[in-house]
Formats: C-alpha cells, structure tokens, sequence
C-alpha cells in the first residue's frame, strides 16, 4: 500500500473544514452551527455524550446527509453539501458505529469490494474475465491481500462476514475502508463493544494507518481513555452544539465538558 | 363530433371524457359507485395484508389464496350438506386451523429471519394451497350460496340524471360488512387487551415480550383475522361473479392498493382501496376506450407507481429517514 | 444432514431415470388415443366437463363393443392446465406411444403444435378451436377442425341476429357490442366483424376481457351501458362466461339479445346467474341432455360403474356432450380409417386419411345412438377440413338449456375467401411451408 | 478421500481465483459437459430431449437472469415473464424483417432489446425499495403482457395473433421450425446457456458481482464507498433483463414453436421465482437445480408415482406437484435458506472431509 499521492496539501495544513453547519430532522436539530477542521496527517476525535450529533457530523461530512446550512470544505474545493460519491473519489472513507459490512459476502469479498472505486476495466472485459480484467483482478487481489496480512486476518479470508465474531468484523471493516486507500478516514466508535484485547489491537492499527500510510484520521469513541492517547485533537460535542475543541489536555480540562458528561441541567 | 382536427387526439384526452360525464350523469355516478364497490373489495383484501404485516412484519403474499380458500371451504362445506351457517363457522375453524398450522410450521422456525425470507415462505405457501384446493375441491368453479347465507340479491334503482343508478344490494351489503368489519377491527386494537398487545408487537417486538406477550400466540391471532377477513372477502367476491382460482391474481390488486395506503396503515388500506378502485373504473370507462379498452389491468398498477415516484412511504406513512 | 443428502440423490436418480420411465412403448393390437385436458387452471369450469364427455364416450365404446372394429383404445388423459409447456410435454411423452391423433383442447397448444403433426405424422383434430385457416386442407393436410370455424360461428350469429330483426337490410344503423377474451381467441373473429358491419351497415362496440381480469367486468358492462347496444356478441371461455353473465343480468341487458359462441354455452356458464340468466342464448353444434341411446350406454357401462370422473348429475350437460361430440368424431373417423385401409391397428397416417373422408350421415348418427345430436357431417373433404356444418341456437331457461332454433348453416360464402386468404397468408409468413403431398381418398 | 483439495496449492492468485479452484470439480464440469454435448444428444429419447432437457436449460437461463437481479443484487421482481416476453416478440419481429441475418444472432440481438425495457421499469428502483419495488415490476408484468395482446404489429398481423416460429438453419440443419430435430434444438440451447453461463460467471466473479452483492446486503455503505446506487441496480435490471429476453426468445424459437400472449403471463413470472428460491438465491448452479426440480416435477411426479404403484390421475398429479413444490419452498426456507445450491455446498464439504465427519 502507498500513501496517497497529493501535492497539494502539505502535512499539517487544513485537510477538511466544516463551518457553521446546522442539520435538523423535521423540528428536530441534530447539529447546529458547528465549525471545525481536520489537518492533514493529524487523529482527530469527535467526542460528546449520546445523542450529541456526532455520528451526523460524520454523515454530513461523507455526504450522506445533506445539512440545511453551512458548507463543507474538502481539499479546497468549498461545497455547499458533499456527495456520497464525490466523497468517496475525493478519499474520504469511513467505518459505521453498527457494523455496515456486506454481510453474506467473504472478507475477501467485502474489502475487493473496497477497490471499486479504483478498478476500471470496462463491461466488455468484464464479461470475458479476459485482458483488462483479469489483470485488474489480479493486481487488486495484491493490494487487498496486503491488507488483511496488515490487520492479521488471512484465516478468515474465504469466511462469510456475517458469521464472523464482532471484533474481526470491526477489523474486516477498516479493512475494507482501507481498501480505498482513503486521505481521510472517519471512524465511527471502532472499539465500541470490545474487550481490552481487541482494544488495544485496534488502536494499534489506528495508529500504523496513521503512521505508517499519513492517512488522517476523524474517530468517534467513548471509551476516553482511548481517545486522550491516541488524538492530536479533539472537538467536543453536545446537544448539536460544539462546546470545546483543542489538545486532550484541553479539554479534559474544559469546565463546559465536564459539565456536559456529568449532566449539569442547561 | 366535439373534436376538430388538429386538436383530436388532446381532445379526446382531456374534453371527450368530461363532456360525458356531464351528458351522462347517470352512468359517471354508477361508474364512481362500481368503482367504489371494487375498491371495498380490493381494500378487504389489503385490510388482510395489513394485519399480518402490522403484527408479524410479513409481506403475506398468500392472502389472495387465502380468500380462494376460505371461499372454497365454505362452498365445499355447504355442498357436501352441512348447512349453510354451520358451514361459515367451520369455515372459519379451518381459516384457524390453517393460522395456527402457518404459525407452527412456517413462522416459528422462520423467526429473524430478513423480510423477503419470509415473503417467499408465504409464496411457497401459496402454491401449497393452491395444490391443495384443487385437490380437496377440484379446479372448477363454485357458485357461492349467496340466498343460503342471507345476503340480498336484487338491486335498488333510481332514477337520476335522465338515467337510472342501479345499486346492487349485494355491493351495499359488502360495503356495509366491510365498514363493519372496519370499525370492529378499530375497536378491537383500540379496546380490548389482545388488540393493544398488537399494537405493542407491531411497535417493537422486544417491547411486547418485556410485558409477557407471547409473540406466538398473537401471530395465530393475525393470521387468523387475516383469514377471518379472507371468508368475507371471498364470500362478496364470489357472490359478485364465482368463486375460482382466478381471483388469486386479482387478488394482487391490493398490492398497489397497500402502495397507496402504506402497508401498516388500516385507514391507508381503505382510503388506497377506494382510490384505485374508483381510479380505475373511471379510467377504464372514459379514457380505456382510447387505447381500445381492458386497461384495467394495469392501470391500478400505473396509478401507484406514479404516485410512489412523488410520495415513496405511501399517503399516511411517515418520511423516513435512513439511519446508519 | 444425511436427510439433504438423500434429497439431493432422490432429485439426481428422478432425473436420470426418466428416459427409461417414459420410452415403454404400447402394446401394437391396440389404438392409442391420448386426450388433453385441463381439470386445473383458470379454465377448469369449462376443461372438466369436455375431459369428462371425451374420456366417458371412448371408455363407453371399449365396455361395451371392446373397442372399435375389435380393436381395444388406449384412452389416455393428459393434465395440460391449458399450459402451452405441459402441452409440449404431453405431446412428447404421448408421441412415443404411436397415437393416432392429436385432441389439443386449447387453441394455443393447437397453433404450437400445428407445424409438428406433418412432421411427426400424427393428425390433429381441434374440433371447433384452433386456427381457423387450418380448414384448408391444401395448406394443412394434417389439421382437421370440424364441424365449423368461429368464421362460421360469426355468421350464424349475424345471421340468426338479422333473423331476428327482420332481414339483413334491417341491420343498418343497430349497434352490435362483442365481448371477447382478449387473446388470440377472442380477436380471431374481429376481421370477418368489421367485414360485416361494412356490408350491412351495423356499428361495432369492442369490450375486450383482459386475461387476469376475466372475473372483474363491470367495467366493460359500465361501457355496455354506456353505448347501448342492440345486441351483444360473445366470446368467452372458463371464468370468463358465468361473470359476463351475471353482469349482463346485472345491467338488465336483454337477455334474449345476447348471444355466446358455443365455447360459452357451458352449463356452468349461465347456471350461477340463475333466473337472471332466462333468454341467454348460444350456438351449439352438440344435442344436450341425456335423452340419446348413446348417452344412457354411457351411464349404464362407465358412469354407474364409476369408470369415470364425472359427477352422474354433469351427464347431459351441454359441455360434457361437447366432449362427447368431441370423441365421436374421434371413433367415427377410426372406423373410417380401418374401412380404407383395411387394418385394424390403424396408425396416424391411417387416421389422417380417415379424417379426411369422414362422414356422418343422418343415418348414421341415428345408428350411433345418438340421433339429432349433431348435424350431419358430410362436408369435409381433402380441401375442406371443416366442412362448415351447421349449429342451433339454445337459450338458458332459467334450469337447462333448450332448443330454440333449427340448424343454422354458416355464410360459407363470406367465410371461405376469408380462410383461403388467412391460410395462404400463414404459408407465406411460414416460408418453406410444405406442399402438400398426401394423396386424396374419395369419401366413402 | 477423492474429493479433496488437499496437495492442490495455488502459486499465483490467477489459479485461487478460478471459477473451480478445486481439480475434482474441473474434472466433475468437464465430465458434466462431454454428457451433455456428447452424449445426452445421442442418447436421449426425443422425449427426454424436447420435453426436458431443452426447457430446463430455457428456463435455467431466465433462473439465472432472475437470480442476477432477486439473488444477487437484492431487487425483487414479478415481472420476468414481461420481459421474457419482450424477448420473443423482439426476436420475432427482427427475424421476420430481416430474414436473411442468422437467427441466434437475432436471440442475442432480441435480448438487447429485453434489457432496454427492463433499464425503463428498473428506473423507480432509485426511489423505491423492496417490496413496493416488486409491485413496480408487477406493473411491468401487467402492462407488457396488455401490449402484446394489443399491439398486432408485434405478430405481424397474424389472424392467429401468434408468433409463429419461421424455419431457420444453422450450418444447413435446421434449429428452428418443425423439421429441426430435437437433436439440434438441443445443441443450440446447451452452447447459448452454456456460454451465458460462463459470462454471467465471469461477471458476478468480478467488481460488477461485487457492486451488485454490496447493494444488495448493505446498499448504504455501498453508496458511501462510491458505488453508484442507481447505475448498479440498472445495470442488473438490465443484464437480467437481456438473460430473460434470450430465454424468452429461445422458448418460443427452439421450443414452444409457436406462442400467444399468455406464454408470458404473471404466472411465468412465479414460476422462474419459484425455481430462484429453491435453487438458492445468489447462486447459478442453485439456478440449474432450481429449475430441474421445479420444472421436471410435474413432469416426473405421476411416473415415479406410477413406478411406487400408486397410478394417479395427470390432474391430481399437477395438484400434488404444486402442493410439493410449496412445500418444498417453505421447507428450504426454513432448513437451507439457500437452496439446494447450499445442498450442493454442504454435500461437496462432506465429501471433502470423508470418511471423517469433520
């Protein structure tokens, strides 16, 4: 696997950037007014008690939801709402708080599946599993097994995923987001229901991908332990609204967040 | 006559048809009535969709089958001399035999299972009965012992619009059992203990185990009803014209009625039921002459696909929002 | 576990096995007589009865004369649904058997099997269905359709409509409806309609019945209404015809001025509508009731020894007679078979020469038992395959169905171009269609 | 002990992406394929070949164009028989009017046609999901049987209102019409169905079966990960379309002969989904099985009947048959939900671990 070969943003500098986004469900606002960037190459964490917002932040940014106002800026290029499939030609992928995998299909399967996006071989080539490609299939088939070598899966390999034990499918499931080689990767609570083990194995992966690739990262999680070790940053949110945003040590220390977990009334 | 050239074809579209209605208003207000007594029919059977699929989230693709077979038993009954009140009550003993023989042999061990699972089970189901019927009744078609049961026959006719409005008393009997029906099924959800335990299945699963009802036995309870409603809706159609294997696909007319309506809405079923009922009459009657007539078999299903493209969760569903 | 695998190996074994199951072939003293038929599907009001007559008569003929010319038939039944596979598949499985003729009981098992029966040999008698232009022996060697054609049936109708009117003259400017199934059948006749109505001047109303709607008219009924015509015209088969009957009733259209083709004649047809159905009228090439010799053989040989399917009630009916007619056609032409030929074990080349010079006199239905019963047959000839023979018209009394009419014989005139064109249209869009070569017997 | 892939080790990810990684199944397929183009067409009675086997492999083929779009990606549909149709009458009508081109080119041409009409009906299947889509393809049903019925420019204006098949030869022997011998029929059947099989293989192997599979278990995470939702499901509407129409033409072409309008009502339709279920959703040999038992049941059940020494009645014998294929459909549902595909599979396991029960 390589690092995604951008020129134009540098390490450091504003990869993604969020202003002023509000969403609402009918009466109901789900995010309001929130701002907030993502540097290259930084983890960044998305934390707040339950029903905060931040798996729609998430969304938002992936283009799944489209906010009422406020624009999103990816790369530079200012939108007023993303699209599914533009986000995921621009790099950006994700993982689902409730894993979203590809159930009666083998790990194998599910992240192939990741490389849709870079595989090209036309209809024609693809009825006749000849030239194009075949090779194509053969060249992916490289990368991906490189993939599940990294995140120690090859047992599993020919394994429908639906049979799989959660862990391994929260595993199967970065794999394939992996798969897409992405710039940006958002993480939606990938420890959440394991045990220490696990735990531990997956903040190592978190952290090879962002070493090792310069992938950057947004993550959701609860588990605070988890999160003040492994993010550079972190944006807190509560009830739609953002609340604080700096180191971990900041915001350990942010009188409004530790109201906000303890439930001070409002 | 009314239509010059250039403009014939718009005319005959958007003129012709109106301009006989008002010429003939007899016939427009016997077209909406037949139109009316169809949808009543259709939104029976929609009504027996909806309860199974309220309670048990199963697209109960056999309901049609279930009226052919409810209708069958009943006639069955009645020939070989039970008497004809008897018969109804045995006939409604196999409508409960068969929900609880479905509920211990196809939905039990079918539990969790995704939707359209369970959606082909009811499909084998149907080609169960189908086999079944014929073999127990033969394929040929009953006449249904419509003067045995009391139901009047004749017609109420009056003058109207220069014309005559004939009113079938056997259409106004139906339409009055299904309002019957309708309003005993509102007050058996909204009154008695069953009923609310129902509502709390159709709601959440879990939430009607936590409060110690048997998911099993509400599930006979559906599909019982369902097949309650599958003897009236067999005995109206049958009496209308026969009762035979036919009506099974007629019976598929309540899938764009449940489009309409929604498939866990029981006033969406009626209100769905009366629109492609009366959609489609008047359609057949003053456009179907233009593409040379019969389009009634499709045109219930065209009427619902348009309207699904602008309102996709049905007139009283709610906008779903997806979630993941 | 062992129990799929059992399935999976009873599945594989059923499938191999076929071949030998089904290529046992018929003892040779004997005639192989296969009959299609449908006890099940939509069109099982109508399929019963006919399966019933065909099987009783030939049944009957075996009880009580062991057979025809001493030769044993082999009655055997064929479930089709009125499915054009299984009529494939019975048709397969029956050819190996050498029967003497095809009895395909639906007019699209007939137009798929019409090219095969020069091909395989074997004759095809769709008596009164099928393909119209199949009349024309010249074209269709191989494919007898007696005794009329729904040409023909038109003309009878128009004819006994114009009877009725007071002259064909006083025809012009009447309104007739024609209710019809909507397939190949129903929109047979449209031409020889339009052809009539040019001629005499009557306007024509089409209310076509589609095929999942046969059960739901009201709408073609509300049109009824709506353009009230003089008279109606149907066309209708199983579920079809007892619907169409009610809702006639129910409009209060005037029975009497609503006549069906014989495929809508069934008892069954006008039964549910009851006393609302008194005046419905039909064709009818067939006697009803069970007042022939022929008939009461029947009951005292198959019927009350339960050699049979049918209910003892259902003897007589107008469809059960149908199937009746059906296989003394069938016998009729065997025995004519056997007389050319000279053999007793004829086969289907045999029968075809026997159709082709069948003849049923006055006299001889009288010594068949079955006197008035049918016209008598005395036109089919190796150009004709149909003969154009004549039909009554019945009319539903309310219990049973009655006489009304003398014989009415058809336009030949009108319809006979018509088929001599359809037929030399069907062998030119058939291109390579096969001359015919079999040579022409004189009738006996 | 001889079923086993033990000592068989891949070197390159070409052989371990194979349609049959395993040698005994390359064996098994190969030796599948000598019987049925070597073989069976000299040994089987006519019979066996026009009754059986050639509207198998017809209906095998719709299975699988069923299955491309219900099995693999997940869109229920009731309206296979209207776009079998589609099919026929496409063929018919080029056939007709170009009768000097070879007719399998036009099999192939009329299944074009098929996927066209099925991309029109596919186009809700954005907005509308699951069962309410399978009432849009109800629609489809209903509506194109209605313009075969009207529209006599589809038959040619034939009295009959049929198709009827015209004479055609391939190599000077004829494959359709009434003078092709089931022998050739047969053979023409088994290349098409054979070389559809290999590409609808070849296509659910690779990023286009992968897309289909995504949507079908999980379509928002596919649309997240940049699949198109509305391309990937037209594209299966219209393959499965264009499997349908050339089973469509080859039923009326190679086998019926002849064919009015009803050939392809709705109860076609149920028929082919009948076979897709019991063969195994998501599965093209399960599409072979599926259609072998639901269509040679009827066909076999009053002989093996008849061999156990209980003769029936063909009507009782069409009842029982439909009673036993309900039941066999509600009995896979709940003890094999994929069919007897997954038979197939468990059976293979079995034999791979013999004599040892694991």
């Amino acid at each position: 696997m390589r690092a995604p070969d951008d020129t134009t943003i540098k390490a450091g500098q504003t990869l993604l950037s969020v202003e002023d986004v509000s969403l609402s469900f009918g009466g109901v606002k789900a995010i309001r007014g929130v701002s907030f960037d993502i540097k290259k190459g930084e983890i960044r964490a998305i934390i707040g008690p339950n029903g905060a917002g931040k798996t729609s932040m998430l969304n938002v940014i992936n283009g799944f939801y489209h906010p009422q106002e406020g624009q999103i800026t990816f790369k530079g290029v200012k939108r007023r709402k993303m699209r599914p499939h533009d986000a995921a030609t621009g790099g950006i992928a994700r993982t689902f708080q409730n894993v979203a995998l590809f159930r009666s299909m083998t790990t194998l399967d599910n992240i192939m599946a990741g490389r849709t996006l870079k595989m090209h071989s036309n209809f024609f080539w693809q009825l006749w599993r000849y030239g194009p490609a075949e090779r194509e299939e053969i060249e992916h088939r490289h990368k991906v097994e490189e993939i599940i070598d990294f995140l120690e899966i090859e047992h599993i390999r020919r394994v429908p995923v639906g049979r799989l034990p959660y862990g391994l499918q929260k595993r199967v499931e970065l794999g394939r987001a992996l798969a897409m080689e992405p710039e940006l990767l958002l993480l939606d609570e990938p420890m959440a229901g394991m045990n220490l083990e696990e735990k531990e194995d997956m903040c190592r992966y978190i952290i090879d991908v962002n070493n090792h690739f310069g992938t950057t990262i947004a993550l959701i999680e609860h588990d605070m332990g988890v999160v003040m070790d492994l993010a550079n940053r972190v944006v807190v949110l509560d009830y739609g609204q953002k609340i604080a945003d700096g180191t971990p040590d900041e915001v350990k220390a942010n009188q409004a967040v530790i109201d906000a977990y303890l439930g001070v009334a409002h | 006559m009314l239509c010059v050239k250039p403009y014939g074809m718009l005319c005959k579209i958007f003129v012709v048809p109106f301009y006989e209605m008002w010429d003939l208003p007899d016939i427009f207000v016997q077209t909406l009535w037949e139109g009316l007594v169809g949808g009543t029919l259709y939104s029976l059977i929609a009504l027996g969709f909806v309860l199974v699929f309220k309670a048990s989230g199963v697209f109960n693709f056999a309901q049609g089958i279930m009226v052919v077979f409810a209708a069958l038993s009943l006639v069955g009954l009645h020939s070989i001399g039970v008497p004809a009140f008897l018969a109804l009550i045995l006939a409604a003993g196999i409508m409960f035999v068969l929900a609880y023989s479905v509920e211990r042999v196809v939905l039990r061990p079918l539990v969790n299972q995704p939707d359209i699972i369970l959606f082909m089970a009811t499909f084998g189901l149907t080609y169960f009965l189908i086999g079944l019927g014929e073999l127990i009744f033969g394929g040929d078609p009953k006449v249904m012992i419509t003067k045995q049961l009391y139901i009047p026959t004749g017609a109420l006719s009056f003058d109207f619009g220069g014309g005559r409005v004939e009113l079938q008393k056997l259409d106004i009997t139906a339409m009055v059992v299904a309002s019957v029906m309708v309003a005993g099924l509102a007050v058996f959800f909204s009154k008695t203990r069953i009923g609310r335990a129902l509502r709390a299945v159709a709601d959440s699963h879990k939430a009607a185990l936590s409060v110690g009802i048997s998911l099993n036995q509400i599930w006979v309870i559906v599909w019982f009803a369902a097949g309650l409603v599958a003897l009236v809706t067999g005995i109206m159609w049958g009496a209308r014209s026969e009762v035979s294997f036919a009506l099974e696909i007629i019976a598929l007319k309540a899938l764009p009625v449940l489009i309409l309506g929604g498939f866990t809405s029981i006033p969406g079923a009626i209100v769905g039921g009366l629109i492609i009922g009366i959609g489609e009459k008047v359609g057949e009657i003053y456009w179907g002459p233009l593409l040379g007539g019969g389009i009634e078999s499709w045109l219930a299903y065209m009427i619902a696909l348009a309207f699904l493209l602008f309102r996709p969760q049905g007139l009283f569903g709610e906008k779903i929002i997806e979630r993941i | 576990m062992r129990m799929k695998g059992l399935l999976v190996g009873a599945v594989l074994a059923a499938t191999a096995v076929t071949p030998a199951l089904v290529s046992s072939a018929s003892a040779q003293d004997t005639i192989y007589v296969p009959l299609f038929s449908y006890r099940t599907g939509p069109f099982a009001n109508s399929g019963i009865p006919i399966a019933n007559g065909m099987a009783d008569y030939l049944n009957m003929l075996n009880e009580r004369d062991g057979g025809i010319g001493g030769v044993k038939l082999v009655v055997e039944e064929c479930e089709t649904g009125y499915n054009t596979e299984k009529g494939v598949a019975c048709y397969e499985s029956t050819k190996s058997k050498n029967p003497v003729v095809t009895n395909p009981y639906s007019t699209g098992i007939t137009l798929q099997l019409i090219p095969r029966a020069s091909v395989d040999k074997i004759p095809m008698l769709s008596m009164a269905y099928g393909l119209s232009a199949s009349a024309v022996g010249e074209s269709f060697p191989w494919i007898f359709n007696p005794p009329a054609t729904y040409w023909d049936g038109l003309s009878m109708i128009i004819k006994y409509i114009a009877d009725k009117e007071g002259g064909f003259d006083k025809l012009k400017g009447k309104t007739i409806g024609y209710i019809f199934f909507d397939g190949g059948y129903g929109r047979e006749p449209l031409p020889l309609l339009d052809i009539f109505a040019k001629k005499y001047g009557f306007e024509t109303k089409l209310y076509p019945v589609p095929p999942a709607e046969m059960q739901n008219q009201s709408g073609q009924w509300l049109n009824v209404r709506k353009d009230k015509p003089d008279w109606m015209i149907m066309w209708g088969w199983g579920a079809m015809n007892p619907t169409a009957v009610k809702e006639a009733a129910r409009i209060k259209f005037p029975m009497n001025k609503f006549v069906g083709i014989w495929w809508s004649g069934g008892d069954d047809d006008a039964r549910p509508a009851g006393d609302d159905a008194k005046g419905y009228t039909t064709l009818n090439f067939n006697g009803v009731g069970t007042n022939y010799p022929a008939i009461q053989d029947i009951i005292k040989h198959v019927v009350s020894k339960g050699k049979t399917q049918t209910q003892p009630d259902k003897v007589g009916e107008n469809l059960y007679n149908r199937g009746v007619y059906n296989s003394v056609l069938i016998a009729e032409a065997i025995r004519n078979a056997q007389k050319i030929t000279g053999k007793k074990a004829i086969t289907g080349e045999d029968m075809r020469r026997g159709l082709e010079s069948l003849t049923i006199t006055q006299a001889r239905w009288k010594e068949l038992g079955l006197e008035g019963f049918g016209a008598p047959i005395t036109a089919v000839s190796c150009k004709d395959h149909n003969g154009h023979h004549a039909a009554y018209m019945q009319q539903w009394d309310g219990k049973k169905w009655v006489k009304i009419s003398d014989w009415i014989s058809p336009l030949k005139d009108e319809v006979r171009p018509l088929l001599e064109a359809a037929a030399k249209d069907y062998v030119t869009k058939n291109a390579g269609w096969p001359k015919r070569t079999e040579s022409c017997d004189k009738p006996s | 002990m001889l079923y086993r892939e033990a000592g068989q080790f891949k070197t390159n990810y070409r052989a371990d992406m194979a349609v049959f990684p395993i040698l005994q199944d390359r064996i098994g397929v190969f030796l599948i394929l000598l019987v049925a183009f070597a073989v069976i067409p000299f040994v089987g009675s006519n019979f066996f070949l026009h009754a059986i086997m050639i509207p198998f492999l017809i209906f095998a083929l719709a299975t699988i164009g069923l299955n491309i779009l219900t099995g693999y990606t997940g869109l229920l549909s009731l309206g296979t028989g209207g776009f079998m149709g589609v099919g026929a009458y496409a063929c018919y009508k080029l056939a007709t009017v170009f009768p000097e081109v070879h007719i399998l080119v036009w099999v192939v041409a009329s299944g074009f046609v098929s996927a066209a009409v099925g991309v029109v009906f596919g186009l809700p299947s954005l907005r509308i999901k699951g069962f309410y889509l399978a009432v849009a393809t109800l629609a489809s049903q209903f509506f194109l049987s209605w313009c075969f019925i009207r529209i006599p420019w589809l038959v040619n204006y034939n009295v009959s209102n049929a198709i009827e098949v015209p004479r055609r030869s391939l190599f000077g022997i004829a494959v359709t019409g009434p003078d092709a011998t089931p022998q050739a029929r047969y053979l023409v059947v088994l290349t098409v169905v054979v070389a559809m099989t290999w590409i609808a293989s070849n296509l659910v192997r690779g990023r286009i079966g992968r897309m289909w599979m995504a949507v079908r278990d999980m379509d928002i995470a596919a649309e997240l990960m940049g699949i198109r939702l509305l391309n990937t499901k037209l594209l299966a509407f219209a393959v499965s379309s264009f499997y349908c129409g050339v089973a469509g033409a080859l039923l009326v072409f190679l086998y019926y002969g002849s064919a009015e309008a009803t050939a392809f009502s709705i109860n076609q339709s149920f028929a082919v989904l009948s076979m897709v279920i019991i063969g195994g959703l998501g599965s093209l040999v399960g599409s072979f099985m599926g259609a072998a038992l639901i269509f040679t049941l009827p066909i076999l059940l009053p002989h093996i009947m008849a061999a156990l020494g209980i003769p029936i009645q063909s009507a009782t014998a069409e009842q029982i048959s439909f009673m036993v294929v309900g039941a066999l459909i509600i009995f896979f549902l709940i003890v094999e939900p994929h069919g007897l595909a997954r038979l197939w599979q468990i059976a293979k396991q079995k034999l791979r671990v013999w004599p040892y029960p694991y």
